[in-house]
């Protein structure tokens, strides 16, 4: 198993950005300024996956997350708020009963990840080196119903989009 | 060969009317003159066939002892061969019915002829004869019914006819009342009778009338003397209604609100004695219950007398005559309880004759006075209506027991009979009843017919059909007592409950009953002819001033049922009702509300904010997680469904 | 050496998805709650990875899977936003206080 | 076994139904019309039914479809058959029904709408009484209860309750009606096959094992029924829904619903419950015969204090349904037949009465007795019919009420004695009632401002004509309904009388 130094801290690294990019886009008052760390985190992500031997994931990771996503958000963020972008992302009531929900479930986690015993579970198989042609050799063979299926999903979700953000005016004018 | 065809079609006497009464209805209505003359055709076909049947029966012995009977089945329960309850219908013709049957179309044809000029220009002209002509169908199916159901079915549908005919002026609120009151009263004697005649056909299994005459001969086999005692009680209950007897009397004298023909026919002539009727039909049962007939003598004594005092204070004309009615018909029923059938039916016999004139003079009077109705303002119309006073003073004659006119003979027979059988105390009642009758029904007609005119009246005679009745019912009350006179009785040879009853003529009681009715028509003549102006009549009411209002108020005993039906009744209606809807709508309602309030209580959980959900969905989630965590995999396949 | 085993990766999932369920729970702004919601499809993101390289490294079944919730994710996203400027323009507002409406 | 009948009379009110939706809306004439074919068809078609029907055979005729499984391993199939005791049911909802469709015929308010859902109602009606297996049988009970809620809701009247709590009431009272009754069953049907190791829901394949069941099953099941039954029919107390919801429901409602729909619990009482658990009836018979006498008296004394017509009416329906609860309890050939018949009498009896009630109420537009009056004057046909119908509601002899009463008194009276004289009084309270509501609504001074009022004519006759008739000729000719009846009850009483015999020995 594979278990340089560089990995360790590569590791650490990029969990540290993940976690504390994650914090801020939730605590950050403002935002745009949420989205700009979402968009730390996915790329942090992208890194984590390459530690995984997952290359064709961080490449996704990068191009659907951390380019559309949060490219669409944006959008989304300047169609719907104030010019003004002070105090727009604020917490609500449940503050407190939400943070106690998290702890209980943090702590659930840790005490299962502690009893789990990952070691029976783990296989000494290397990744193979080249994950795009596997993908993309299962996903057009064993998995090509589930595959057409999310191109379907994907397809209705677009004009469902259209369809939902459309703005009466604008299905009046088509219509003429 | 005519007399047999009638005999063997005594069906159709009933069926022409209810012909009639289709006809009118469906074809002839718009046009009046054609709707009377069915009417009034088809009664008289009716009349002809039951004169030959009866004809037919009065020639033949035989049938005086064993019915002639026509019946077949009308509906049947169980098993074909063994039905459970089998019903007929049928038609039974002996001696009694067959005189009914000719009394009453006959009657009848002579009062529709009558209605013909008194309903002249009403409303409903054509409506009426239809009523008037289901009444006749109604009436002749009781008379010739062979079974005690059917007969129940007609006597509840002539009490759908009277409570039409007195309810005919519809617009008018005391019609309106009047009739419910007759129904509803009706109503509550044909319960009495209903129970009797369901205890009739639980214990003997049939309701025709021989079978049960034969049967209850020795009921002892079917069941016990109180039982017998209690079904004749019942079965009395009945006449007590439709007869108007005490206490069930007081619908009768409101029923006057109807047209006077339909007073005349049915309350008067024929349906108000199908309560003698029938107990004649049924004396096989009241014979073998001497209390049972005793009860009836009562009743009927006490109603005769008990009806002339309140007669005596009356003012309207035709309240007279229904008061003398319910007396009348007290006389009848006294003469079937002490026993004599014959004298019960002999005076019911002549009773609708004089009865009846007297309801069409009274009619015709009513006529041409445009409906003024109090005898006081009357006076003197024998002068512009000779035909009406002089046929009215017949049925006077007749009904305050002169001789030779038929009311004589028939009460002179039922005076024997209760001093024969030894009912000293009713004979006394009888015998003052017969006084005060011919004292009021003379004051009637002293103060309607003779005395000083009333120039406020013009009065005029009336047209040929209302006289020519007249003339042939005043006939028939001179004429019809003949027939059971004592010195030669063919009457009680031929009508008549077991033998045929030969006393002794009994000059005493005859003499006796001619002074009495000679001293009420020379009271009632000193006191409101003679000596008029001297105000003799005015003075002693005011003598006798409580007892007067309470005559006149006819003793407070519609009062005392008014009270009793709205603060009785109505208050336990309006009690049951309050307990419906509070009580149990109210457990109903509540349950509802239950529902509704936990659902209330329960709605603060759904705030309707998403996160709100989002915390309780994952608190769930945890719990589920902490449960497969911690509780073993029994737990776990429990929650996935036994997938490992 | 501290090596970097599968209980590090399965860790830092379970915190990311805590921080992201924080913020889906207690934030006010539809959209950040929408950005929240992407954070836990990340974070189980994460798991499928590891542990398609730790248990079934042959199978890409975990890569396979984290590629479907990828899409699922976007679509989401695209839809999630469709929404929320509808409800934006007949509300003026996207805070997720002013919507009740599930009450009825 | 040729031309299936039955299901062509159940399915002609369903086709008309089917052409009316692809009729445009505003066709309003043309809808009432196909109402009326399609009912006209059933009609027709259960009267040649009912005269070629053999009694003198008996039994079940007309059989269809008792080899059509319908669940198969339930043992359901789509078994309908006639015999003597549904023929006088299926015909009076013909009767009725084709009389509810003219008495709706001034309905403009989305007729096409209101005439599909009555459609339905008819259907599920006839399909509960031709229905030969239990579960069918249910299936169409459940069928009627939706066009009733939805036809009250929307085209009822608000009175002393609203309408939606009108329809409401009705609906949720008879739902858990028929939830006692599906737990009822079930529990039969588990008890049945259990001992016959095969299931089968027709009536007689099951009746014939459930007879055999031991006494206390047989006494606790046919509890569960009779509150099912006993609240569709309105048995006392279970009948606080039937004024209210009478009053609330229009018209055509109000006469299938107390012309028929209640009849479905007494039917369901003689066919199902008694039949199939006699022991069990034995052993409710005395309480049964006591909550139909209080109902009886119980609810003619509440009609007494009522001054709306329509709340006349409900409470004297649940008073004459005490007299078929009474009949039912006796148990004996008389009291069954009694109970039939007097279902058949009262429908079309109330059926009629309620038509009348509303035409007087959309030409004067009230109910209330005391702004009434005179209007014998004003609308002379309208009064007949009003009249026959209160006549024939006091049980007057010579319309078709008297002889199904009368019978009842014979074997209420034969088997609870003095208790019976109480149901048997009610008759006064009954007439007192009637004749109060006929007198004040038709008799009296006529009033002014209904002197404009247009009497009933053209299609608004019908339902005087085909109830009135149907009172008149089954008043006279009693033997008509009774020879009828009498084949369905005579075996039937067999049946029970052995079943009584053995007395639920396993």
């Amino acid at each position: 198993m594979e278990s340089s130094i560089y990995s360790v801290v590569a590791f650490y690294g990029l969990a540290l950005t993940i976690l504390g990019a994650a914090t801020l886009v939730v605590f950050v008052r403002n935002i745009v300024h949420s989205v700009l760390f979402l968009a730390v985190t996915f790329v942090a992500m992208a890194g984590l996956f390459l530690l995984l031997d997952a290359d064709f994931i961080a490449a996704v990771q990068v191009l659907v997350y951390a380019g559309a996503v949060c490219i669409m958000v944006v959008f989304g963020i300047m169609l719907i708020q104030r010019a003004d972008m002070k105090a727009t992302n604020l917490f609500n009531k449940q503050l407190l009963a939400g943070g106690g929900l998290v702890a209980l479930v943090v702590a659930l986690c840790a005490v299962l990840a502690g009893r789990t015993a990952w070691t029976e579970l783990v296989t000494a198989q290397e990744v193979p080196a080249n994950t795009v042609q596997f993908i993309g050799t299962l996903l057009l063979s064993k998995y090509v119903i589930p595959f057409e299926v999310a191109a379907l999903l994907l397809l209705v979700a677009l004009v469902g989009a259209i369809v939902i953000a459309r703005d009466e005016e604008v299905k009046a004018n088509a219509r003429d | 060969m005519l007399v047999e065809f009638a005999m063997q079609h005594a069906w159709l006497v009933p069926l022409l009317p209810a012909c009639a009464f289709v006809v009118i209805v469906f074809l002839t209505r718009p046009w009046q003159k054609l709707s009377a003359i069915v009417a009034v055709g088809s009664m008289a076909m009716s009349c002809v066939i039951a004169t030959l049947a009866a004809y037919g029966i009065f020639t033949n012995h035989e049938y005086i002892e064993k019915p002639l009977v026509y019946a077949t089945r009308w509906f049947s329960l169980g098993l074909p061969g063994m039905p459970d309850l089998l019903v007929e219908v049928g038609v039974q013709l002996d001696p009694v019915s067959a005189m009914m049957m000719f009394m009453v179309s006959f009657i009848a044809t002579f009062i529709y002829l009558y209605s013909i000029g008194y309903m002249e220009g009403e409303e409903g002209f054509s409506v009426f004869f239809s009523y008037l002509s289901l009444f006749g169908a109604s009436m002749l199916l009781l008379v010739i019914s062979s079974n005690l159901l059917q007969m129940f079915i007609a006597w509840e549908l002539v009490g759908l006819c009277s409570y039409l005919l007195i309810g005919f002026y519809t617009h008018k609120v005391s019609a309106r009342e009047a009739a419910k009151k007759a129904f509803v009263t009706c109503r509550i004697a044909d319960f009495g009778l209903l129970l009797g005649l369901l205890s009739l056909q639980i214990i003997f299994g049939t309701l025709n009338l021989v079978e049960l005459s034969d049967k209850i001969a020795h009921f002892e086999e079917y069941t016990t003397f109180g039982m017998i005692t209690l079904i004749a009680v019942l079965v009395f209950i009945g006449p007590i209604g439709k007869s108007g007897q005490f206490p069930l009397h007081v619908w009768l004298p409101d029923a006057m609100e109807g047209p006077t023909p339909v007073s005349a026919l049915i309350h008067a002539a024929t349906m108000v004695v199908a309560g003698v009727y029938l107990v004649a039909r049924t004396m096989f049962l009241f014979h073998e219950v001497p209390s049972a007939m005793q009860l009836v003598a009562v009743t009927g004594g006490f109603t005769a007398f008990f009806a002339a005092t309140i007669a005596i204070t009356q003012r309207e004309i035709k309240r007279i005559l229904a008061y003398s009615t319910v007396s009348q018909i007290g006389y009848m029923m006294l003469a079937l309880g002490v026993g004599s059938l014959s004298a019960g039916l002999f005076h019911m016999w002549t009773h609708a004759f004089f009865k009846a004139l007297m309801f069409l003079g009274a009619g015709s009077v009513l006529h041409a006075l445009h409906h003024k109705a109090d005898v006081w303002e009357m006076g003197g119309l024998v002068k512009k209506m000779p035909i009406t006073a002089w046929t009215f003073v017949v049925g006077g004659l007749a009904i305050a027991g002169i001789p030779p006119f038929a009311g004589f003979w028939s009460k002179d027979e039922i005076l024997v009979a209760a001093l024969g059988g030894g009912h000293y105390v009713l004979f006394a009642l009888a015998a003052f009843t017969a006084f005060l009758t011919a004292f009021y029904m003379w004051r009637m007609i002293f103060l309607a017919f003779f005395g000083e005119e009333n120039p406020e009246n013009h009065p005029h005679e009336s047209p040929w059909v209302m006289t020519l009745p007249l003339v042939v019912l005043a006939a028939g009350a001179i004429s019809v007592g003949w027939l059971g006179t004592p010195w030669h009785n063919i009457w009680g040879e031929w009508i008549r409950f077991g033998h045929p009853h030969h006393g002794p003529i009994n000059y005493g009681a005859m003499i006796g009953s001619i002074v009495l009715a000679a001293a009420g028509i020379y009271l009632a003549y000193t006191l409101y002819l003679k000596d008029a102006k001297k105000k003799r009549a005015r003075r002693m009411a005011e003598w006798f001033g409580p007892v007067y209002r309470m005559l006149y108020n006819k003793y407070y005993i519609d009062e005392l049922y008014l009270w009793f039906n709205h603060a009785l009744v109505d208050g336990t209606a309006r009690l049951f009702y309050l307990f419906d809807i509070y009580v149990v709508d109210g457990i109903v309602n509540g349950i509802g509300a239950f529902a509704r309030f936990s659902g209330d209580g329960l709605r603060v959980f759904q705030s309707g904010r998403l996160q709100n959900y989002v915390l309780v969905f994952f608190l769930g989630v945890l719990a589920v997680a902490v449960l497969m965590a911690f509780s073993g995999p029994s737990a776990t396949s429990l929650l996935l469904g036994g997938v490992k | 050496m501290p090596e970097i085993s599968l209980t590090h990766y399965v860790v830092l999932s379970a915190l990311l998805f805590s921080i992201g369920l924080f913020g889906v729970l207690t934030k006010r702004n539809a959209v950040a709650v929408l950005i929240c919601i992407e954070l836990m499809l990340n974070a189980v993101n994460i798991n499928l990875v590891a542990f398609s390289k730790y248990i079934t490294p042959a199978d890409f079944i975990g890569q396979i899977f984290s590629i479907f919730v990828i899409t699922v994710a976007a679509a989401e996203v695209g839809v999630g936003l469709a929404i929320i400027i509808a409800i934006y323009r007949n509300r003026l507002s996207v805070n997720l206080d002013d919507f009740d409406w599930l009450k009825w | 076994m040729d031309f299936p009948i039955l299901l062509t009379i159940l399915l002609a009110p369903v086709a008309a139904a089917l052409i009316m939706v692809f009729v445009p809306k505003e066709e309003h004439m043309l809808h009432k019309s196909i109402a009326a074919v399609g009912t006209f068809v059933s009609l027709a078609l259960s009267l040649f039914v009912y005269f070629t029907y053999n009694k003198e055979i008996g039994g079940l005729q007309f059989v269809f479809g008792h080899d059509l499984p319908w669940i198969k391993d339930l043992g359901v199939t789509f078994f309908l058959a006639a015999d003597g005791i549904s023929l006088p049911m299926l015909l009076l909802t013909n009767l009725i029904g084709f009389s509810a469709v003219f008495a709706s015929w001034n309905i403009n308010n989305r007729p096409r709408e209101f005439f599909i859902l009555l459609m339905l109602l008819i259907t599920g009606v006839m399909g509960t009484f031709i229905a030969h297996d239990l579960f069918i049988f249910l299936l169409f009970y459940e069928v009627v209860v939706i066009p009733i809620y939805i036809m009250v809701v929307i085209w009822g009247s608000s009175k002393r309750v609203t309408k939606e709590y009108a329809g409401m009431k009705l609906t949720i009272y008879l739902l858990i009606g028929s939830a006692f009754l599906l737990a009822g069953v079930i529990a039969l049907f588990v008890k049945t096959t259990a001992l016959a190791g095969v299931p089968d829901m027709s009536f007689t394949g099951m009746a014939q094992v459930a007879q055999q069941l031991s006494r206390f099953d047989q006494i606790w099941l046919f509890a569960l029924m009779l509150i099912g039954f006993g609240s569709l029919i309105s048995m006392w107390p279970f009948h606080s829904w039937s004024p209210d919801g009478y009053a609330g429901a229009p018209t055509a409602v109000s006469m299938i619903h107390a012309g028929v729909l209640k009849k479905i619990g007494g039917y369901g009482l003689v066919k199902i419950a008694v039949y199939m658990l006699p022991v069990g009836a034995s052993f409710w018979a005395p309480y049964m015969a006591v909550l139909g006498i209080i109902g009886v008296a119980y609810a003619a004394m509440g009609a007494l204090a009522q001054k709306d017509l329509k709340y006349v009416v409900g409470y004297s329906s649940v008073s004459h349904m005490g007299y078929v609860i009474l009949a039912v309890a006796c148990l004996d050939v008389i009291g069954l037949n009694g109970a039939v018949a007097n279902m058949f009498a009262h429908g079309v009896m109330a059926a009629l009465f309620f038509s009348m009630i509303g035409f007087i109420y959309e030409k004067t537009h009230t109910r209330w007795i005391p702004d009434m009056g005179g209007l014998a004057r004003q609308t002379p046909r309208l009064a007949v019919g009003f009249m026959m119908a209160a006549m024939a509601s006091l049980g007057l002899p010579g319309l078709v009420s008297f002889i199904p009463e009368f019978t009842i008194f014979i074997s209420g009276f034969n088997n609870f004695g003095g208790l019976a004289v109480i149901g048997i009084a009610g008759i006064i309270i009954t007439a007192l009632y009637v004749l109060r509501a006929g007198a004040n609504t038709l008799f009296g001074p006529p009033r002014p401002e209904y002197n404009h009022l247009e009497d009933i004519r053209g299609p608004e006759l019908v339902p005087l004509v085909v109830l009135g008739t149907v009172l008149v000729v089954g008043g006279f000719l009693p033997s008509l309904l009774f020879d009828m009846i009498n084949s369905g009850v005579v075996p039937l009483h067999a049946a029970i009388s052995d079943a009584l015999q053995i007395g639920g020995k396993l």
